[in-house]
């Protein structure tokens, strides 16, 4: 997916000289590209996310994602006491799945990372000029930050994972279990390749610098991808995680 | 898509790269992304989470998270008009899709 | 047969010194006009391959109790008969129009990502052969072309035949989406100075469409596969009925792709029928932007009435009413487009060369498809002929008659530009009348042995159920189609060495293809043409006929390329090196890059316990090779 | 030249209208018609299938009729001028934007009135029928009345049925194109489909298909429908609802009936093929030579089966019973853990037997999902192999000797020929 996106050289830029390709628009192909792929993703996280809200509730056995359940019956409850009342040995009581807090922290981090993209964005439209030759205005730190942020978020997301298969939900439990992490699991492949793609950003910066107009377009590009990637986490965290 | 404006198309391209969100308007919306993130959280915490309004008041929230990342660190606002259609476009056939099938599923109330 | 593709049309003699020729110079081309070519060959290869399958199908079908075939076999030959003339026949016969002609059509070099359509070209090859071949082995698909869940589940459908079937459309998949960016991203950026989008030909207009049907429509279909493919691979429960799970989902998901899908499927052929028409009636196209709108309008209203194809699964009163209406809708636009064709005509001065005979045909016959359609979309009718044949009836109407028509007419249209030979006429006649005769002998009886009770999607039949006459009039049809293709395949052959020369404007057309020599150089235009109406060429050959559409004088145009120069016919061809053009080079990466993904992906099928092993070291190395070609792809340079 | 594509079309309508006429009403050159007034939902539905056929057809007509117009009238003629060139008009592209809307209109009207009309639920003293599809058979059950059948619905004519329909496995769709439309029957869902045959069918028999693609023998998937008159229905579902002949439940219950219930078997034991109208006594039953032509299977018989009819006339019923329903034979002819016979032992209930109850089989005119005529013949080679007799079918292959394409296997332990022709004896007192 991401060769449509990262396909450069390819015809279009500017630096052939009196070659010059001409563009109707005058913008670049590959600036064009990555936003009908955007459209495609569009679409293809609509349909993960109506699975989900279509199996909500479906699932024969638990755990459930915001309620409390029985391993031995299949008893609902909104509380612990609920299910218990309703005969279920404490030992057996499921707790709903769900872990708000560490979520919460989790979107905050990639919200961040967002801002920390726009930044290293800036670094490299203005590198060379006055004042953004300081360390923490240079796209190599902001590259590095977004990177770092983005990891941290599949490090939240590994974490609620384990933790979610020692409570009992894996991808064969129920549907509930298949359609969540079939979707988080595709938001999070989604972020992973685009923290190695911030990170060959960085290796580039590193070894020869990101300036000028098609290095603009080459942070651009993945600046694009991965604000995307953070909207669909806006959208996943109150469709699933928060709406009941 | 008239001659009109696909003609502008070229002109638009040059200006394109003057106006831009600037320093000022990154922080502010990260600041905003941050408040409404926090607003989401906490109302799911108070007695409101019970209320039939919790969950439209949810879905405006993150609309409106949605909008403003898409705007401004997307900078769809002031890029060229073809990325607002291919965008909103792709959006709206996506978003219609997804209540449709909401509806047959009768995850909707209505019908 | 599939691999026909190898084999270069030898029109080596019209080629400027220095341009490659060789299996080489097409294993390793980024030339979208050769690239056209490989789907073009690839493409009528499998089309004799669907054709077999549905003539053995027919053969036992001909009488009741037939036993030509077991029923194990029918069920496979009509998947993958549906699954073959769908993702391996019609689409790639469009993608090599798109290929060949949009470029040359908006004025351009090449496309935007010449290294990314050859990729998408040779996934399709390698995907099409990792589906069609199990079929030798008696483990071809077997689950329908829609494969309904939970048939396709692991309980219900053990071994391979299904993986074929998943893993094969989800290679595809990719094919398709990459050539959609690519389209998309050529045709908004790469228009020749002084094209507007309103001056693009009808057929990049429709292609424009198409490929953001493909982009949208896609993804539904990637994920509803992604499910099955988890639920057979990794036990996920998508559509596991001991679960709970809705076999709703993988229909809604499918048809949500798979109705703008049908409109991918003809809005091409709409397209060429379009450059056609107006180009023997010597006439322009009559009212163009509405053409262009009701393109528009077809492909948007396409997205919401996929639910027509589920009026028996009981929706409900109200879901039916939607989208029974929806899809009423879709008759209007497409209605506007059948009038304006025949407006297009009205008045004119019509030669009925072969291209003009299909295009014709396409216009009488597809009404009689949409109609049939129309009758399916008022869900208590629908209801005694839903997977009947009166259905297959239609589509075969709208597939055959509309979709295969006009890529034929296309094929005979273009045929001249793309070898700089002319097909021969008289063969083009005898296969015209053949397939349109034998078209309707074989599928208009069908309107009458569905609604007559016979079902769809059976190997057997038994005698005294009042369909003997009418199954045997639609095989004895299928011997005049497959008369009909074989003198096609023969006169395309033999064409290319021994045809009529043909100049560049072969039939005295109006758009920018017809003003490059023919068969085109490499590079296309020696000089970018500045367009200033609709049908640049008559602007130049015939100014009087474009005298009262709107035009914008050349001085006004914002020329940004010192090689755009005002509209002008290119006759003697230099090589690129001449002029000074840079070309990109040839690469065999993208080859290589489509083989390890789909065997990266395909070896999923060898998962099973037993061979687990093996499987993962092949996905694992593959996946590896993958990763290098395509990080040494990115890091070559292009030209 | 000038010989044109829609010439050929004209004449192909013309053939259209009449074969359509013809169609409509000659049922039996055409015994699955659904151009049939048999149901009161059928005539709503053709009703708005005629409507809809004639604007189709005004269409049809016009386009076609245009075109062959303009393709004579405006063929090149040698030295014509260049024709004018139009390149559009906004009024006539209003106009014919116009025509399909005023052309859809009177479709669209009565399409939604027939959806809520035909979709409403079903009259409340309506007659209940479940119907179960199984690969590849149809399960039919009458809550109300206690019955269940398999392959042959009955029902009572001038009467409201109102089908459930449900699934056991895949998808299927339940058809019967000359009463009405179909259903598909849902995994995991419960659809509905109702209708009231016409008063007058009293004696009709009416083919059924499965129409939604479930595999291997989804062809095979057919069922009868036989609308009788409301006595007869009384009186064919008062006796499905008793236990099996020979029976010890029903021998038990009615010493009476004893004597009737031992001469059973010995008229079974000389049954010639095809099966015999059964005996009044055993309440109504669907006579055999109203059924038409069209109802009664007629399939062949694979080659590679064998059997020798002649033993069928040593056929024993009593020894018959012994061989399914005594527990020590369970080794050789395992029966009874897929089908139910009523009043018998009974290993599974009707709720997951994977084949037919077969309490009254024999009161039915075919079998294997309507694939064959119910005689002893066809029974003995089924019992052999019925993997070979019909594609993909999971009832074990009880031949011994005989090569089971399930088990890719020969079966070791398994019935002789001598034996089979005993079962079939008892399956054909099962009246
Ligand atoms: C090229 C592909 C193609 C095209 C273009 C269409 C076009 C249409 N199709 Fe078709 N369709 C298929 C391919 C296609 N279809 C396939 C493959 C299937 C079966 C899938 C499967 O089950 O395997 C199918 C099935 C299918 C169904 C489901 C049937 C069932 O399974 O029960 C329906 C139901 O509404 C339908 C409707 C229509 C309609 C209304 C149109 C409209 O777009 C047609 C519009 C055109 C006209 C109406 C004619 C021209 C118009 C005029 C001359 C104006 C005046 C006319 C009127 C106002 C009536 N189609
Ligand atoms: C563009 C799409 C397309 C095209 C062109 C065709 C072309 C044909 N189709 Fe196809 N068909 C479908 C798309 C298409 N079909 C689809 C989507 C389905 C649904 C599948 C499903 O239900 O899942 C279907 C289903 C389908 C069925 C229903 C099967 C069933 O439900 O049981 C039938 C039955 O007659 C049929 C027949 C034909 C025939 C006779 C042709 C003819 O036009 C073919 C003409 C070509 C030839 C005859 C080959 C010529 C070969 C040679 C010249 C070589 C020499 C010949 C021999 C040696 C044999 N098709
Ligand atoms: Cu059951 Cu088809
Ligand atoms: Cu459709």
């Amino acid at each position: 997916m991401a060769t449509a996106a990262l396909d450069t050289h390819d015809a279009g830029h500017a630096g052939h000289g009196e070659h010059a390709h001409y563009t109707t628009t005058g913008l670049e192909h590959r600036k064009i590209a990555i936003w009908a792929l955007i459209g495609s993703e569009c679409m293809l996280f609509a349909s993960l996310i109506s699975t989900y809200l279509v199996y909500k509730g479906r699932s024969k056995v638990g755990p459930w994602p915001h309620d409390w359940g029985c391993k031995t019956s299949n008893v609902i409850g909104k509380t612990a006491e609920a299910v218990q009342a309703a005969g279920c040995a404490a030992a057996d009581v499921m707790k709903p799945i769900l872990d708000i807090p560490v979520t919460s922290q989790s979107t905050f981090v990639l919200l961040m990372s967002s801002l920390a993209m726009v930044l290293a964005l800036e670094g490299v439209e203005n590198a060379g000029k006055a004042g953004y030759d300081k360390w923490y205005k240079g796209s190599k730190f902001w590259l590095a930050m977004t990177a770092v942020m983005g990891a941290t978020f599949l490090g939240y997301q590994s974490y609620e994972f384990t933790s979610f298969v020692h409570e009992g939900l894996t991808i064969d439990t129920n549907l509930f279990g298949s359609s969540f992490f079939t979707l988080t699991g595709f938001h999070g492949t989604h972020v992973a390749v685009g923290v190695l793609w911030l990170m060959t950003l960085l290796f580039i910066d590193m070894k020869r610098g990101l300036k000028g107009k098609t290095d603009v377009l080459l942070v651009d590009i993945c600046a694009l991808y991965w604000h995307f990637v953070d909207v669909v986490w806006i959208a996943i965290f109150t469709l699933i995680y928060l709406i009941q | 898509m008239s001659d009109h404006t696909a003609a502008t198309a070229v002109d638009r391209a040059h200006a394109d790269h003057h106006e831009h969100p600037t320093w000022k308007q990154y922080k502010w919306v990260a600041l905003w992304l941050t408040l409404i993130t926090a607003v989401e959280v906490w109302v799911y915490y108070t007695p409101f989470r019970e209320s039939s309004l919790f969950a439209p008041a949810l879905l405006v929230m993150s609309a409106a998270k949605f909008t403003i990342v898409v705007m401004f660190y997307m900078h769809l606002k002031y890029d060229h008009w073809i990325f607002r259609r291919l965008f909103v476009g792709s959006l709206f056939i996506a978003t219609a899709t997804l209540f449709a099938l909401m509806f047959l599923f009768h995850k909707l109330k209505i019908g | 047969m599939a691999t026909t593709a190898a084999p270069a049309p030898a029109y080596a003699a019209a080629h400027a010194a220095g341009e490659q020729t060789g299996l080489w110079s097409w294993l390793a081309t980024v030339d979208h006009k050769r690239i056209g070519t490989l789907y073009l060959w690839t493409a009528l290869g499998f089309l004799f391959v669907g054709g077999i399958e549905a003539f053995i199908m027919r053969l036992q079908l001909m009488q009741p109790n037939g036993q030509v075939v077991s029923a194990e076999l029918y069920n496979q030959l009509f998947t993958m008969h549906g699954t073959t003339m769908i993702f391996l026949v019609v689409m790639p016969l469009s993608a090599a129009f798109f290929n060949y002609l949009i470029p040359l059509q908006i004025g351009a070099r090449d496309v935007a990502f010449p290294r990314l359509n050859a990729f998408s070209y040779w996934v399709y090859l390698f995907g099409g052969l990792f589906m069609t071949i199990p079929i030798f082995f008696n483990a071809a698909p077997d689950g329908g072309w829609f494969g309904y869940a939970p048939l396709t589940t692991l309980q219900f459908s053990a071994g391979l035949h299904i993986d074929f079937w998943v893993l094969g459309l989800q290679i595809l998949g990719v094919s398709s989406l990459a050539a959609a960016f690519n389209f998309i991203t050529t045709i908004i950026n790469m228009r020749a100075p002084g094209m507007t989008l309103m001056r693009m030909p009808i057929f990049t207009w429709m292609s424009f469409v198409v490929q953001f049907l493909l982009v949208l429509a896609f993804p539904a279909i990637t994920i509803a596969l992604f499910f099955l493919q988890f639920d057979r691979f990794f036990g996920t429960q998508f559509y596991e009925i001991a679960a709970g799970a809705d076999p709703l989902l993988w229909q809604h998901l499918f048809w949500v792709f798979g109705h703008p899908e049908v409109y991918i499927l003809i809005l091409p052929a709409f397209g060429l029928a379009s450059e056609i028409l107006p180009t023997f009636s010597q006439k322009p196209l009559f009212g163009y932007n509405v053409m262009v709108y009701s393109g528009i309008m077809i492909g948007f209203l396409g997205f919401g009435v996929w639910a027509h194809h589920m009026f028996a699964v009981g929706m409900g009163a109200t879901a039916d009413t939607i989208f029974s209406m929806a899809t009423m809708l879709i008759g209007i636009p497409t209605g506007v487009k059948i009038f304006n064709w025949i407006a297009t005509m009205w008045g004119g001065n019509l030669r009925f060369t072969v291209a003009m005979k299909f295009a014709i045909a396409l216009v009488a016959l597809f009404t009689i498809g949409g109609i049939s359609g129309v009758m399916h979309s008022s869900p208590p009718t629908d209801l005694q002929q839903t997977d009947t044949y009166f259905i297959v009836a239609h589509f075969h109407y709208v597939l055959f008659g509309g979709s295969i028509m006009g890529i034929m007419g296309g094929i005979y249209h273009y045929y001249p530009k793309i070898t700089g030979r002319y097909m021969s006429e008289k063969l083009g006649n005898w296969h015209f009348w053949l397939f349109f005769i034998g078209m309707n002998m074989t599928f208009f009886p069908m309107h009458f042995s569905g609604m007559l009770g016979m079902p769809r999607r059976i190997y057997t039949y038994d005698v005294g159920q009042g369909w003997e006459t009418f199954n045997l009039w639609s095989t004895i049809g299928v011997f005049f189609q497959a008369a009909g293709l074989l003198i096609f395949a023969w006169n395309f052959l033999k064409s290319r060495k021994s045809g009529e020369r043909a100049p560049n404007d072969a039939w005295g057309a109006g758009t920018l293809e017809w003003s490059i020599p023919s068969p085109p150089p490499e590079y296309n235009f020696a000089q970018l043409p500045v367009v200033t109406s609709r049908y640049p060429l008559w602007d130049l050959k015939h100014p009087e006929r474009t005298a009262d559409i709107a035009h914008s004088a050349p001085d006004q145009m914002t020329i940004t390329d010192s090689h755009a120069v005002p509209m002008h016919e290119e006759t003697e061809r230099k090589s690129a090196k001449d002029l000074g053009i840079p070309m990109p080079f040839p690469t065999i990466k993208p080859l290589f890059a489509a083989l390890f993904m789909v065997i990266m992906v395909g070896g999923l099928v060898f998962i099973h316990a037993a061979t687990l092993q093996v499987a993962l070291a092949v996905m694992i190395s593959a996946a590896a090779l993958f990763i290098g070609t395509v990080y040494g792809w990115l890091t070559s340079p292009l030209e | 030249m000038n010989r044109l594509p829609t010439r050929r079309l004209g004449s192909a309508l013309a053939l259209a209208a009449v074969a359509l006429a013809l169609a409509a009403c000659s049922t039996q050159h055409y015994p699955n018609t659904t151009f049939t007034a048999n149901t009161d939902v059928n005539v709503d539905v053709n009703a708005l299938w005629n409507r809809i056929l004639f604007m189709g057809t005004l269409v049809f007509i016009f386009v076609e009729a245009l075109l062959i117009y303009v393709v004579i009238r405006f063929r090149a003629r040698p030295g014509a001028p260049v024709p004018k060139q139009i390149h559009g008009s906004h009024v006539l592209e209003i106009v014919w934007t116009a025509i399909p809307v005023l052309i859809l209109i009177p479709i669209a009207i009565p399409t939604v009135k027939t959806i809520f009309k035909t979709q409403a639920p079903a009259v409340a003293d309506a007659l209940q029928v479940e119907v179960y599809g199984h690969q590849w058979w149809w399960e039919f059950r009458y809550p109300q009345l206690g019955v269940v059948t398999a392959n042959e619905l009955y029902l009572p004519a001038g009467k409201t049925v109102n089908f459930t329909l449900q699934t056991r496995d895949v998808l299927h769709s339940f058809w019967t194109p000359g009463l009405s439309g179909k259903r598909d029957l849902i995994t995991n869902k419960v659809n509905h489909l109702w209708y009231t045959p016409d008063a007058k069918l009293t004696e009709a028999a009416f083919n059924g298909f499965c129409t939604e693609y479930c595999g291997a023998s989804h062809a095979n998937m057919r069922f009868r429908v036989y609308t009788v008159s409301p006595e007869n229905f009384d009186s064919w579902a008062a006796h499905q609802k008793t236990e099996a002949m020979g029976s010890p439940a029903l021998l038990a219950a009615q010493a009476a009936a004893d004597s009737a219930a031992r001469r059973a078997p010995a008229r079974a034991a000389v049954i010639p093929t095809p099966a015999p109208a059964p005996a009044m006594a055993a309440g109504y039953v669907f006579p055999a030579d109203k059924m038409g032509a069209h109802t009664i299977p007629k399939t062949p018989i694979p080659a590679s089966i064998t059997y020798d009819d002649n033993l069928l006339a040593q056929g024993d019923a009593a020894r018959g019973r012994a061989l399914i329903t005594n527990p020590a034979n369970m080794a050789k002819a395992s029966c009874l853990t897929c089908h139910v016979i009523k009043g018998e032992q009974a290993y599974v209930n009707d709720d997951v037997a994977r084949g037919p109850n077969l309490t009254h089989v024999a009161s039915r005119h075919t079998f294997g999902g309507g694939l064959f005529p119910l005689d002893a013949a066809h029974l003995a080679r089924w019992v052999k192999n019925a993997q070979i007799m019909k594609p993909g079918a999971t009832m074990n292959t009880f031949g011994v000797g005989q090569y089971s394409p399930m088990m890719k296997a020969n079966v070791t332990v398994g019935l002789t020929d001598a034996e089979i022709a005993d079962v079939v004896a008892y399956l054909l007192t099962l009246k």
